[in-house]
This record gives structure tokens, C-alpha cells and sequence, in this order.
């Protein structure tokens, strides 16, 4: 056996696939909790929901779907042979990731301006239901907040590579592999919205 | 199979005796196999295999079918014995355990308490099991029996303990520092004893108030204390009389507990909520002469003098000798022995400082020991707030006798 | 040792921002369920949407309608893991 | 494939020396699976003797009742790195990292797992997150003093430095998950021809399974290990019964990973288990298909049974009934296995060299190991034993006895094939004899400790359990005179000892077909499989042909 290993395709989109696996069981401990204490605390989580901005996070919500839909894009032109429009497209997933975290960061100080942040005086007095839905809201948008962050700086960084022609049409698999990633980022987000913002 | 039993060793005993004697066999039969074939089958004696089977059907459906039955009379079994030790025998007596960094304090009906657990030997016993700050494990080995014990959570164990005697309680959740300093033990006494025992409690430490009796029943004392310590609610010790910030709507205003107060805080409690709490009081409809009692003794009615207290039992009480020893020797904290008026270091907001421990320095040691921490060790120590000053005097002038 | 065919399936654009347009309809049919008092079905209409939001998500924009059985099977497993852990849990809750 | 035999280990001494580079940097920064392996071989091993360290200070207080060597809080100190350190730095890193990394490519014909920059990049996560541990020993408040499981509200309040023990074993944990899917790619894309699912050698099936349980498991505990730290730093509130949070959810959530994570350890034992026995015995191993199986439904059946931590807990007694039944049927996989490993010897031509008595007194040991988990499944026994000596017992059994004793049998077995050097049988042979005694003095008094009644993690005991617990000691001290003969004989072996060549223990898996030591793309031709991992006739007629000299 002389040569070195080749490029393996599949074979690195398996790995990523398997990695998404695991960033969603991650969530999943969250989610676990969310389902156990919401079965506990129906009306505390009812009026903790009330209390969170539907249309920021309605906004957030679009913006994501917007983010993935132009990363999936990016992923066919770089199939197509455009570069151009494929840095075009990742700076638009990245504009999105900007704006997102720009509002997750209103919400966040008007929360916080209101007092209500993990072990502010108002939650650890009020009743106790109420403190878990915020605790659980802030764990879970902050994780996935930092998902977003870690997310555009991966697809800041494969950016540069379409640039500098080391991501090409033969050879985009990392390419794929980011936009994988920022479709997970999206799909967790797709179930964060109706349970805190939307059904309680 | 049987569903009541008379004590919980009946219900473990049996199951215990059949998987273990199960394992047993299958052990030393898979055991005596193996080395029977390395014997037989050595390369000397057996130069080349014999046979090159590489699986068996059948063999191989036996030996899953097999073990499988096996392991679900085990699982069916265990099951069963569990059920017994959840299914408390009616008529059982109850007690209160509460559990605390690092030391035992049981309740009995009728106003009794204290570090061990009197029972009547052959009756069987409800421990009802509440810890005050983190994870302890309520255990008697003798009977099989044990509980975690949850804050936030009442759990339950009960047993019987068939013959008088003495046996050992152990706290089996890791829970720190002193935890296997919290052990005491279940003193079964014959029943006639006991109820003597109860009696002479009761006499000693003030009759048994109705109204105390009315608190218990009513599932109060779940969440108000009578001993200072804090609960879900507030406790009632000395409640009569002492100011109170509460919240009604928004505004905050100070009140004096009087009957009207404490009426309305029962039928009502989430008018007036006191500050620093949760509003998680259901509202009770009560008869008169039950609340009249109620209040009464929250009063202090007929809690006649207060009962003598005893330095050296509060310390063992509230856990004091888990730490610190009464020989000189070093444990957690410094010895006890020879302390007071001893001079000693401490760090005191990072400065270090000698410092006669006078009853000043000891008080404050005891109800904030973080402040001025020994040198040497660690800030471990909790604080013990809620010392009435009765115990803490108790407690001064016991040390001061130990120099 | 692998199959040098790694051929690509290419999505057109018209294709991803018809999905695109399906999942801001599916968004916005949550809010209105959501708005308006279903009752029980609330909670079980938002999560149905949003599990075929990720549905398409995962199908068209990850490509995975066009990734082999093998994948395809293994985001099973996965996802029943998640659901049995969650599941599991309730034995417990349900029951305390 | 061929089997090549040699007088002489390869002239060049293969991936030591064939690519040029020498020191320390062309291992630290070596991409090529062996190097790493051997890099978790011997980090591994240093925490392994570490913990043991640690677990003989923990002997010596308990040798009499009283304080013997050190205060309550140094104790609890002491057995929570004892428990830390074995469990996240020696047992679940242990033999993925070192002979699944070694081993595993060469058993599939690869030339290199599938992320060779990944798999370097694991064993870097395993340094960052052992530094950070041990780091916590000597910064902010001291050494954490929760027991390896964390359990809150004490974990929350003590005020130690968990924290940073915690992040720790978070990077530990994206060591461990990165290792995982690494191998789950290499054993999925890369098999050499003819290698099919059928054909995989069973070490690597075990591997396989681990892999999952690796990549489904691990993200749980690592979110509950961030939602710990929460709420030390920010009073998050989730587990605190005062803020309506629960405790026994941190139970969960901790178990969901944690008993999954035994399997993590017992499987990959397995799979050793699994090679050498029928490579000692000639014959081919009894029910290759149902081994590879009863590895995936091991791996599928433990991720449900995480409730029997938790039968005392005040958990619902529904859950008791779902969490004890589901934990006997997990048994009934191990029963299989054990089964078919004692079958494989009849008849066969057996051979006690040292990595075949390792193996056997595995069997034993984990099945007693394994049978007492029998009673801590039933409900009603577990209640009685639960958090007492007799669960420390259990557990050593299963981990020592069964995943040490099997990573002994692995050195055996297969560092000299990496060494091309090898040890001396009689010593070695000894060693196993004193550690035999003293693991089960050691253990078997723990076992009978617990039926009495003695609480784990308990600093000081009544006089009452004064025998056993010297027995325990003395048992200790001989098992330590066992393990340090039984290193000093075989690393004096690898380095100094009589050439290791060709094929001396007959396996018919492939990494016996390479060079000795391997080079760095492990075969020198693209090896093509035509028969199964345990097909020793064909490995015979290969023999013979080099016997008779055709061979070269
Ligand atoms: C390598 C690690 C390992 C392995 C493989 C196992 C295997 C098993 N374990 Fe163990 N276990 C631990 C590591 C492990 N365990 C640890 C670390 C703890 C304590 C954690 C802590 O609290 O700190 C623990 C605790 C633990 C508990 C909780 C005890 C308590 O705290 O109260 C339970 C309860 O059910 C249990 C059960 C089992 C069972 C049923 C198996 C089964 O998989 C065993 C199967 C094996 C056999 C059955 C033997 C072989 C088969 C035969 C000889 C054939 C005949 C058999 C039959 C017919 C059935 N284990
Ligand atoms: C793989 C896992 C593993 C291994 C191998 C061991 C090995 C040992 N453990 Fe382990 N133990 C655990 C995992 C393990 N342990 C875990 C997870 C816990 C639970 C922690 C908790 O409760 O949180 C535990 C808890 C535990 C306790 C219970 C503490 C308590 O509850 O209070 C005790 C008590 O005796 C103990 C003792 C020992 C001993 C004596 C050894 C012996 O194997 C050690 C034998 C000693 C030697 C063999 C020494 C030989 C070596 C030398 C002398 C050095 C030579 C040096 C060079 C060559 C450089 N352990
Ligand atoms: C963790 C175990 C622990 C418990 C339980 C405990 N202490 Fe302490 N105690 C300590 C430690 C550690 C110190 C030294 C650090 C400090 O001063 O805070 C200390 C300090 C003291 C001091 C000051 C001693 C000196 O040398 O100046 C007094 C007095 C004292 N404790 C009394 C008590 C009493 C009374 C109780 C019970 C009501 C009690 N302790 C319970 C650990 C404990
Ligand atoms: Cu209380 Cu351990
Ligand atoms: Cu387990």
C-alpha cells in the first residue's frame, strides 16, 4: 500500500452527518428537560411564553430560513461552477447570522432590563416554574446562539477557501459539510420557536 | 405470590437467597466447563483442534431461551419484593425523619423528637423522609430497608423491627464532608417500654398541644418548622407577636402577627404573602375550634416553661461532633476540646489575625463561620443561623465547661 | 474499498426556494394555529409543523433525499434515541 | 491474503522509522493511527497507575476504623479523582484510544482511519480536558469532593472546584465522541476488499458497537455537565428543588450517558476477548454472528436501562418495573457471549500463553462481576445494596476484572507486534497469578462488606467491618506486587526482550499478515480478503507454504 488515502466523499459527509447526530442529541438533554418540566409547570410556562416577543422571534425565525436556504444555494453553485455567486450566497447566510444574533441580543437585554435573567432576585422569588422556563429558555437559545456564532465563522472560514480556489466544483465537500452544519443550526431553531415563543 | 408481609426481610430475603444461589450454580458450572477444556484440550494433550464447529443452531437458541426465562423469574421476583417494601402495612406508626448536613432528627406524633429512632419492636414503622439541604440515604441494613432522601420530596420507608435491640442507621447518599459521621441507630424497645418512653418525652418536654397535633394532621408542619429551621414556609417558632414584612399586591407593608393575621394567613394566605417567599400556600377551610386550636398553640398557649436544654446533646444533635472532636484530635474543624478562651488564628477578609475565642468570637463562628475561618482549614462549615439564643447560650456554656 | 463513483445530486435553485417559500407558509400556519385557542392541539399541531419543516429542512436542503440507505437509516437511529430517551424519562415523570 | 513470515523484525522497525521523522514532535503531531495509538497506550496507562495509586491510598484509610493517613475531606477528595480519573481517563478512553487506534485499521485493511487530522485531534481534546481536570485539583477551592457522578444539589453548592472538574470532562467527552465517529467512517468506508460485514474480525465489531453508544450517548452527559456549571455560576436553578427544579432529573440525564458508558468499557474488552480466545484454542470462534450481534444489541439494549442507578431514588416505581426488566434482558446478550467463548475451547489445541490466562480469568471475573449486577437489577436486592460496598465490588469485578484484565491480555497480545520485541512468559505468568489473589481478596471482601451493611464512599466505618476491610488492604498490596511485575516484565520485554516475528500465535486476522513492526500504511500491498477473521485452515495452508520455503 504506496499511495496515500484519497478523498473520500462520502465518507466525510458520513463523519459530519454523525457529528450532527451528536450536536442533536446535545440538544436533546435540553429538550428532555423542557418536556418533563413543562409537563409539571403547564401554567408557568403558559405565562413564562406570554411573556417572550413573538414577532422578534418570528423575524429570527425567517431569517434563519433564509440564512439555509442561501447556504443550500451556495452548495449548487459551487456545483454549477459560480464562484461568484457562491461567496455571494455564504456572505448572505452570514449577513443572516449577523442579524440574528443582533436580535437574539434585544430580546436578551429586554429580558434582562426586566430582571428576568437565571438567578435574578425576581425569579428566584417568584414562583418556582417560572424560573425553570427562563432558565431553560436562556440555556437553550444561548447554546444555540453560540451554535449561530460558531456556525458563521465556519462558513466565514470556507469562504475564504472558495476564494482563494481551494473549494472548487470537484472538490466542495467541506463546503457541503458547513452548510450541513448551518442546516442544523436552523432545524434546532425550527423546534426552539413553537416551544418557547409559539404553543405554550 | 404474597403481597403483605409482616417485616421486609420476609419480602428480601427470599429473592436475595434465589439469584444469588441461581449465579451460584451457573458460576461454578461455566467455571468448572472452562477449566475442565483447558485441562482436557491443552496444546500438549491435544496437539491440533479436534473440531473446527464454529456455531450450533440449537445450542445457540437453548442457551439465549434458557437464561432468558431464568433472568425474567429473577426480574419477577425482584419486582414483587420491591412491591412489598413500597406497599407500607396498614396501621403502621408514623415518624418524621428530617435529614441535614450532617445529622438525623426524628418526629414522633405527639410532639417527641430527638437524634435516634425509638420504635416498639414489632410493629411496623413509617419513616417519612425530608431533607433540609442535599441528597441523604435513609438505611438500615438489619431490615433491608433504604430510601434516598430528596430535598423538595418526601419519601417514605417502613419496617418492622421483630426483636428489642439496637441497630445501625447509615446516611447512604454521599452528601459531603460528614457523611459517614451520620449514623445513628433504630432503638427498638418492647412496646410497653416505648409507650413509657413516648410518654415521659411528652411529660418532659411540654404536653402535646392539640393544636400541634391539628398542624401536624393537617400537613403544616410539611412546610413550617417548629424548630426555626426554613422551609417551604416560615416556621413558628416564637411566630407570636414578631414582625413581619409581607407583600399584599405590590406593596410591601410590616405587620405584627396577632390572631387576625394568622386567621387570614390560613384561609387566605395568598392575600398577604411574606417577603422572601413563594406564594405556594393552598388555602384552608377550617372549623373554628380547629383553627381557635391552631392558634393557640402558634401562641404559645400552654407550651409551659421551655424545655432545659443541654449543650452537649445540641451539638450532637445538629451535627457539630460530625466535625470537631471532643478529644483534642483534629477533624474537619479544630477539636472543641480546650477551645475557649484559647487564642487562635484566623483569616478574617483575607487578613490573618489572632483572636481570643471569647463567647462573641464562638457566637459568630457558629451563626457565620465564614467569616472568620481557623487557620489551617477549609470554609466547610455551615452556617447555623437559626440557633435560638436559649441554644446558643447552652451550647457557650457547655464549651466553656469542655476547657 | 469505496465506490469511486461519488456522483453529485444538484438541486436547482427553483427547487430550494420552493422549499424555501413551503417552510415560511408552514411558519406562518404556526403562528395562526398558535394565535387562536385549539386547545390540546395546539402544542400537538406546532410540533407536527415543525417536524415537517425539519422534514423538508433535512430532506431537500441537507440533501438527504438523495443520500444512500445507509444515511438515511442511521438519522433514524438517531432520532429514535432522542425520542426513546425522552420517552424513557416519562416513565418516571408520569408516574411519580 | 498471505501470511509472511519473517526471521527478523522489518530492518527499518516500520512506522517507527520509515517516515524519516524522529522525536518528540513526529509523535505529538503524528497522524498516523498507531503513533496515536500509542500515545493514548501510554497516557492511559499513566493515569491508570495514577488511579491505582490513588485507590491504595484509599486502602490504607480504610485498612483500621478511625482516621488513619488523612482528614474526612481528603478522603472524599480521593475518591472522586479515584473514580474521575479511572473512568474518564483510563476506562472509556482506554481501549478505543490505544488498541482500537492501533489495531482496528490494520483488522479492515485500511491504511489509516478515516480523519487522521481528527483522530490526532481527539487525543489532543483527551490532554486539554485531562489538564483541565487535574488543574482542578490544585486551583480555587481544592480538589472536587462530589463522588465521579456529580450528583447535585451537592454538586451545586460544595465549594470546591467542580466546575472546572466538570468542563473537563466535557472536553473528555468530544475526545471520546470524536473518536467514535471516526472509527464508525473508517469501519463503514474503509474495508479492504473482500473485508465484508461478515468477514470484520470481532475486536472490531465490539468497536463498531462502542462507537454508537460513543456518538448517541456522550452529548447528553456533556449538556447536563454545561447545565452543572449553570447553575453554579448563574443560578440557573434547574435541579434546585427550591427554584421547583428536581434532582432526580440531574439523575437522569446523568445516567442516560453514564450506564450506557459501562458499555463503553465492557465492549471493546469483549472484542479482545473475542480474538484471543480462539487464536489460543486453533479454532475458529463458536457463533461469529451472534458475538457481532450480541455486541449491537448490548450497545442498543444498555441506552435503556439507565433507571436501575436509580431504584432507591424516589424515582415512580413504574419506572422501577421498566428500568429492572429491561436491565435483565441487557444480561441476556453477556450470557450469550460468555457462552460462546467457553464453547469455542472444546476441543480445540489450547495454549495458557499470558494473553489467553488474561482472557480466561476475564471470564471469570466479569461473570462475577456480571452475576452480582444480576442482584442490583433485581429491585428488591438492589434496595438493599444499592450505594454500599457491595455496588464497588460489583463494579471493579466488571471494570478491573473484566476491561483491566482484558486490556492486560490486549498488551500482551499485541504490543509486541508493534514492538517487534516481546516478554518473558514466566514472569509475566506470575505477575497474573499474585494479581488473580490479590483481586479477589481485594474485591470479593468488598462484595461481603456491602451484604453486611457498609456504605460506600464512607471515610470511617464501624468496627463491625474491621476484618474484611484488612483483608481488603493486604489484597491490595498483593495485586500492586502483581501489576508492577507484570509492567516492569513486559516494558522490559518491548524494549530489551527477544525478537517478536511473523505470526507466533497463530491469528488469522489481518494484522498478522503485515510486517512486524507494521509499516506506516500498515501493508506493503493492498491486501484483499478471500476468508473469514478465524479461518485457521487457510492460515494453515499458508504456514506450511512458508514452512516449506515458498514464501519468501
Ligand atoms: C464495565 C462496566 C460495567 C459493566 C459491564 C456492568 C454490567 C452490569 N451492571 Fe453495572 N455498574 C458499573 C459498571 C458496569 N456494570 C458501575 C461503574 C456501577 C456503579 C456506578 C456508581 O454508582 O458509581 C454499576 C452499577 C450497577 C447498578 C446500580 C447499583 C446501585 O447503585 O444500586 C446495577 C443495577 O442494576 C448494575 C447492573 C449491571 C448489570 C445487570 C450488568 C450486566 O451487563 C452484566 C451482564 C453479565 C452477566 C450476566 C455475567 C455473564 C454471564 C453469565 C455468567 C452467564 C449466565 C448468566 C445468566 C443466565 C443471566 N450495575
Ligand atoms: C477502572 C476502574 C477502576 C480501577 C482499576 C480501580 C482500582 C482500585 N480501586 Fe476503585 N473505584 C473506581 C474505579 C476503579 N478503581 C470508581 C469509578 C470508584 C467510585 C468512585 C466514587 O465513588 O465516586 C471507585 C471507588 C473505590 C473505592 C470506594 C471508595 C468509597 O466508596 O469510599 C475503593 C475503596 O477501597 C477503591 C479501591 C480501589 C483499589 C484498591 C484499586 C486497585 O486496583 C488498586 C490496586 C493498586 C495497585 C495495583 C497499585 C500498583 C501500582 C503501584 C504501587 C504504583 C506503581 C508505579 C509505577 C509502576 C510507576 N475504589
Ligand atoms: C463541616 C462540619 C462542621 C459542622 C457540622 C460544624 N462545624 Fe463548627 N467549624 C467547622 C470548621 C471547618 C470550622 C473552622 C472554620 C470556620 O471558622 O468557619 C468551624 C469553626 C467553629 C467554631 C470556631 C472554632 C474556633 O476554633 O474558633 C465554633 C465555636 C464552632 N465551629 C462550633 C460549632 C457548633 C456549635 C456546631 C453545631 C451547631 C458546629 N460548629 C458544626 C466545621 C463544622
Ligand atoms: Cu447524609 Cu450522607
Ligand atoms: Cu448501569
Amino acid at each position: 500500500m504506496t499511495h496515500a488515502p484519497h478523498k473520500d466523499y462520502s465518507g466525510a459527509k458520513l463523519g459530519m452527518w454523525l457529528f450532527l447526530f451528536t450536536e442533536l442529541l446535545l440538544f436533546g438533554g435540553l429538550f428532555v428537560l423542557y418536556a418533563v418540566y413543562l409537563a409539571r409547570y403547564p401554567q408557568e410556562f403558559a405565562s413564562g411564553g406570554h411573556q417572550l416577543n413573538v414577532v422578534l422571534g418570528c423575524i429570527n425565525t425567517l431569517i434563519l430560513l433564509t440564512s439555509s436556504l442561501c447556504a443550500a444555494m451556495a452548495v449548487t453553485a459551487i456545483q454549477q461552477d459560480n464562484r461568484q455567486l457562491t461567496l455571494r450566497l455564504l456572505g448572505g447566510t452570514i449577513l443572516c447570522a449577523a442579524g440574528f444574533m443582533v436580535i437574539k441580543y434585544v430580546e436578551w437585554s429586554a429580558k434582562i432590563h426586566h430582571g428576568i435573567y437565571p438567578g435574578s432576585a425576581r425569579l428566584v422569588e417568584g414562583p418556582p416554574g417560572e424560573s425553570i422556563f427562563f432558565s431553560l429558555y436562556y440555556m437553550s437559545t444561548g447554546i444555540h446562539g453560540l451554535h449561530v456564532l460558531i456556525g458563521a465563522t465556519l462558513l466565514a472560514w470556507i469562504a475564504w477557501k472558495v476564494r482563494n480556489g481551494s473549494i472548487t466544483r470537484t472538490d466542495f465537500v467541506i463546503l457541503e459539510n458547513g452548510a450541513l452544519y448551518w442546516h442544523l443550526v436552523d432545524l434546532i431553531w425550527i423546534f426552539i420557536f413553537p416551544l418557547y415563543y409559539l404553543m405554550l | 405470590m404474597k403481597t403483605t408481609y409482616l417485616t421486609t426481610n420476609e419480602a428480601i430475603d427470599p429473592v436475595f437467597i434465589f439469584i444469588f444461589g441461581a449465579s451460584l450454580v451457573l458460576l461454578l458450572g461455566i467455571t468448572a466447563v472452562m477449566v475442565y477444556f483447558v485441562i482436557r484440550y491443552r496444546r500438549s494433550r491435544s496437539p491440533e483442534p479436534t473440531s473446527t464447529a464454529d456455531g450450533n443452531l440449537w445450542l445457540e437458541i437453548v442457551w439465549t431461551v434458557l437464561p432468558t426465562l431464568l433472568v425474567l423469574a429473577m426480574f419477577y421476583y425482584g419486582w414483587a419484593g420491591y412491591l412489598a417494601l413500597r406497599n407500607v402495612p396498614e396501621g403502621a406508626m408514623e415518624v418524621n425523619a428530617t435529614a441535614r448536613m450532617w445529622s438525623w432528627n426524628f418526629a414522633y406524633p405527639g410532639g417527641r423528637s430527638g437524634t435516634k429512632l425509638y420504635v416498639p419492636a414489632g410493629k411496623p414503622i413509617k419513616v417519612n423522609l425530608t431533607s433540609v439541604d442535599v441528597l441523604h440515604g435513609f438505611y438500615i441494613p438489619a431490615f433491608r430497608v433504604k430510601r434516598d432522601i430528596v430535598p423538595g420530596m418526601t419519601n417514605h420507608v417502613w419496617f418492622t423491627a421483630t426483636k428489642p435491640g439496637s441497630y445501625d442507621i447509615f446516611c447512604s447518599s454521599y452528601c459531603g464532608t460528614g457523611h459517614s459521621a451520620m449514623i445513628t441507630t433504630v432503638e427498638a424497645l418492647p412496646e410497653a417500654e416505648f409507650a413509657a418512653w413516648l410518654k415521659e418525652g411528652a411529660a418532659g418536654e411540654g404536653a402535646a398541644h392539640p393544636g400541634l397535633a391539628l398542624l401536624e394532621q393537617h400537613g403544616c408542619l410539611g412546610c413550617h418548622s417548629t424548630d426555626g429551621s426554613l422551609k417551604i414556609g416560615p416556621s413558628f417558632k416564637n411566630i407570636w407577636g414578631r414582625k413581619t414584612i409581607v407583600q399584599s399586591g405590590a406593596a410591601d407593608r410590616t405587620i405584627t402577627v396577632d390572631e387576625a393575621y394568622l386567621k387570614r394567613a390560613i384561609m387566605e394566605p395568598n392575600a398577604d404573602v411574606v417577603k422572601g417567599f413563594a406564594p405556594a400556600m393552598p388555602p384552608y377551610q377550617l372549623k373554628q375550634d380547629e383553627l381557635n386550636a391552631m392558634i393557640g398553640y402558634l401562641r404559645g398557649d400552654t407550651v409551659a416553661v421551655a424545655p432545659k436544654i443541654d449543650g452537649k446533646t445540641l451539638a450532637q444533635e445538629k451535627g457539630c461532633l460530625a466535625c470537631h472532636s471532643l478529644d483534642g484530635s483534629k477533624g474537619v474543624g479544630p477539636t472543641l476540646k480546650g477551645l475557649y478562651g484559647s487564642q487562635v488564628k484566623v483569616t478574617k477578609g483575607g487578613k490573618l489575625l489572632s483572636i481570643t475565642a471569647d463567647a462573641a468570637f464562638l457566637k459568630e463562628s457558629i451563626k457565620e463561620p465564614g467569616a472568620t475561618v481557623v487557620e489551617g482549614y477549609q470554609p466547610t462549615m455551615p452556617p447555623y443561623p437559626d440557633l435560638s439564643d436559649a441554644e446558643m447560650n447552652a451550647v457557650l456554656k457547655w464549651l466553656e465547661e469542655l476547657k | 474499498m469505496t465506490t469511486h463513483s461519488d456522483e453529485h445530486h444538484i438541486i436547482s435553485y427553483r427547487k430550494l426556494t420552493g422549499i424555501w417559500l413551503i417552510l415560511l407558509v408552514l411558519t406562518a400556519l404556526t403562528v395562526a394555529i398558535t394565535r387562536i385557542d385549539l386547545g390540546g392541539f395546539k402544542v400537538a399541531g406546532a410540533l407536527t409543523i415543525a417536524c415537517i419543516k425539519a422534514g423538508l429542512v433535512i430532506a431537500f436542503f441537507m440533501h438527504m433525499k438523495y443520500e444512500n440507505r445507509l444515511l438515511q437509516i442511521l438519522l433514524f437511529v438517531a432520532v429514535v434515541t432522542l425520542a426513546i430517551f425522552i420517552g424513557f424519562t416519562f416513565f418516571d415523570v408520569l408516574y411519580r | 491474503m498471505s501470511i509472511t513470515l519473517q526471521e527478523q523484525p522489518t530492518t527499518d522497525r516500520g512506522f517507527w522509522n520509515d517516515t524519516g521523522k524522529t522525536g518528540i514532535g513526529s509523535w505529538i503531531f503524528s497522524t498516523d493511527h498507531k503513533r496515536i495509538g500509542l500515545l493514548y497506550f501510554y497516557s492511559v496507562l499513566g493515569f491508570f497507575l495514577v488511579g491505582v495509586v490513588l485507590g491504595l491510598l484509599l486502602r490504607l484509610e480504610l485498612m483500621a476504623p478511625g482516621r488513619d493517613l488523612m482528614s474526612a475531606q481528603t478522603y472524599n477528595a480521593l475518591f472522586t479523582v479515584h473514580g474521575v480519573v479511572m473512568i474518564f481517563l483510563f476506562i472509556i478512553p482506554g481501549i478505543p484510544g490505544a488498541f482500537g487506534n492501533m489495531v482496528m485499521p490494520i483488522q479492515i485493511g485500511a491504511a489509516d482511519v478515516s480523519f487522521p487530522r481528527l483522530n490526532l485531534f481527539s487525543w489532543w481534546l483527551y490532554v486539554i480536558g485531562t489538564v483541565l481536570v487535574l488543574l482542578s485539583l490544585f486551583t480555587g477551592g481544592g480538589a472536587p469532593d462530589t463522588g465521579w457522578t456529580f450528583y447535585v444539589p451537592f454538586s451545586a453548592r460544595t465549594g470546591t472546584n467542580v466546575s472546572l472538574a466538570l468542563f473537563g470532562v466535557f472536553i473528555l467527552g468530544f475526545s471520546s465522541i470524536l473518536t467514535g465517529l471516526n472509527f464508525v467512517t473508517t469501519i463503514h468506508r474503509l474495508r479492504a476488499e473482500g473485508m465484508t460485514w461478515s468477514r470484520i474480525p470481532l475486536f472490531t465489531w465490539s468497536l463498531y458497537a462502542t462507537a454508537w453508544v460513543q456518538i448517541l450517548a456522550t452529548p447528553i452527559l456533556g449538556i447536563t455537565l454545561v447545565l452543572v456549571i449553570a447553575e453554579r455560576m448563574l443560578g440557573t436553578g434547574l435541579f434546585d428543588a427550591a427554584r421547583g427544579g428536581d434532582p432526580i432529573m440531574f439523575q437522569h440525564l446523568f445516567w442516560i450517558y453514564s450506564h450506557p458508558a459501562v458499555y463503553i468499557m465492557i465492549l471493546p474488552a469483549m472484542g479482545i476477548i473475542s480474538e484471543i480466545i480462539p487464536v489460543f484454542s486453533r479454532k475458529p470462534i463458536f457463533g461469529y454472528k451472534m458475538i457481532a450481534f450480541s455486541s449491537l444489541a448490548i450497545a442498543a439494549a444498555g441506552s435503556l436501562v439507565w433507571g436501575h442507578h436509580m431504584f432507591t431514588s424516589g424515582m415512580s416505581d413504574t419506572a422501577v418495573l421498566v428500568f429492572s426488566f429491561l436491565t435483565f434482558i441487557v444480561a441476556i446478550p453477556s450470557a450469550i457471549k460468555v457462552f460462546n467463548w467457553v464453547s469455542t475451547l472444546y476441543r480445540g489445541s489450547i495454549s495458557l500463553d499470558p494473553p489467553m490466562l488474561f482472557a480466561l480469568t476475564f471470564i471469570l471475573l466479569f461473570s462475577i462481576g456480571g452475576l452480582t449486577g444480576l442482584i442490583l437489577g433485581a429491585a428488591a436486592t438492589d434496595v438493599h445494596v444499592h450505594d454500599t460496598y457491595f455496588v464497588v465490588g460489583h463494579f471493579h469485578y466488571v471494570m478491573f476484572g473484566g476491561t483491566g484484565f482484558a486490556f492486560f491480555a490486549a498488551m500482551h497480545y499485541w504490543l509486541p507486534k508493534f514492538y517487534g520485541r516481546t516478554y518473558k512468559t514466566r514472569p509475566a505468568v506470575i505477575a497474573w497469578g499474585l494479581m488473580f489473589v490479590g483481586f479477589n481478596l481485594l474485591y470479593f471482601s468488598m462484595k461481603v462488606l456491602g451484604m453486611q451493611g457498609m456504605p460506600r464512599r464512607y471515610y470511617d466505618y464501624l468496627p463491625e467491618f474491621a476484618n474484611l476491610n484488612m483483608v481488603a488492604t493486604v489484597g491490595s498490596w498483593i495485586l500492586a506486587i502483581g501489576l508492577v511485575l507484570m509492567l516492569v516484565n513486559l516494558f522490559k520485554g518491548l524494549f530489551k526482550g527477544a525478537p517478536f516475528t511473523g505470526n507466533p500465535w497463530g491469528g488469522a486476522t489481518l494484522e498478522w499478515s503485515t510486517p512486524t513492526p507494521p509499516p506506516t500504511l500498515n501493508f506493503i500491498t493492498e491486501p484483499v480478503v478471500t476468508h473469514g477473521p478465524y479461518d485457521y485452515t487457510a492460515l494453515k495452508h499458508d504456514v506450511r507454504e512458508a514452512d516449506s520455503g515458498v514464501t519468501p
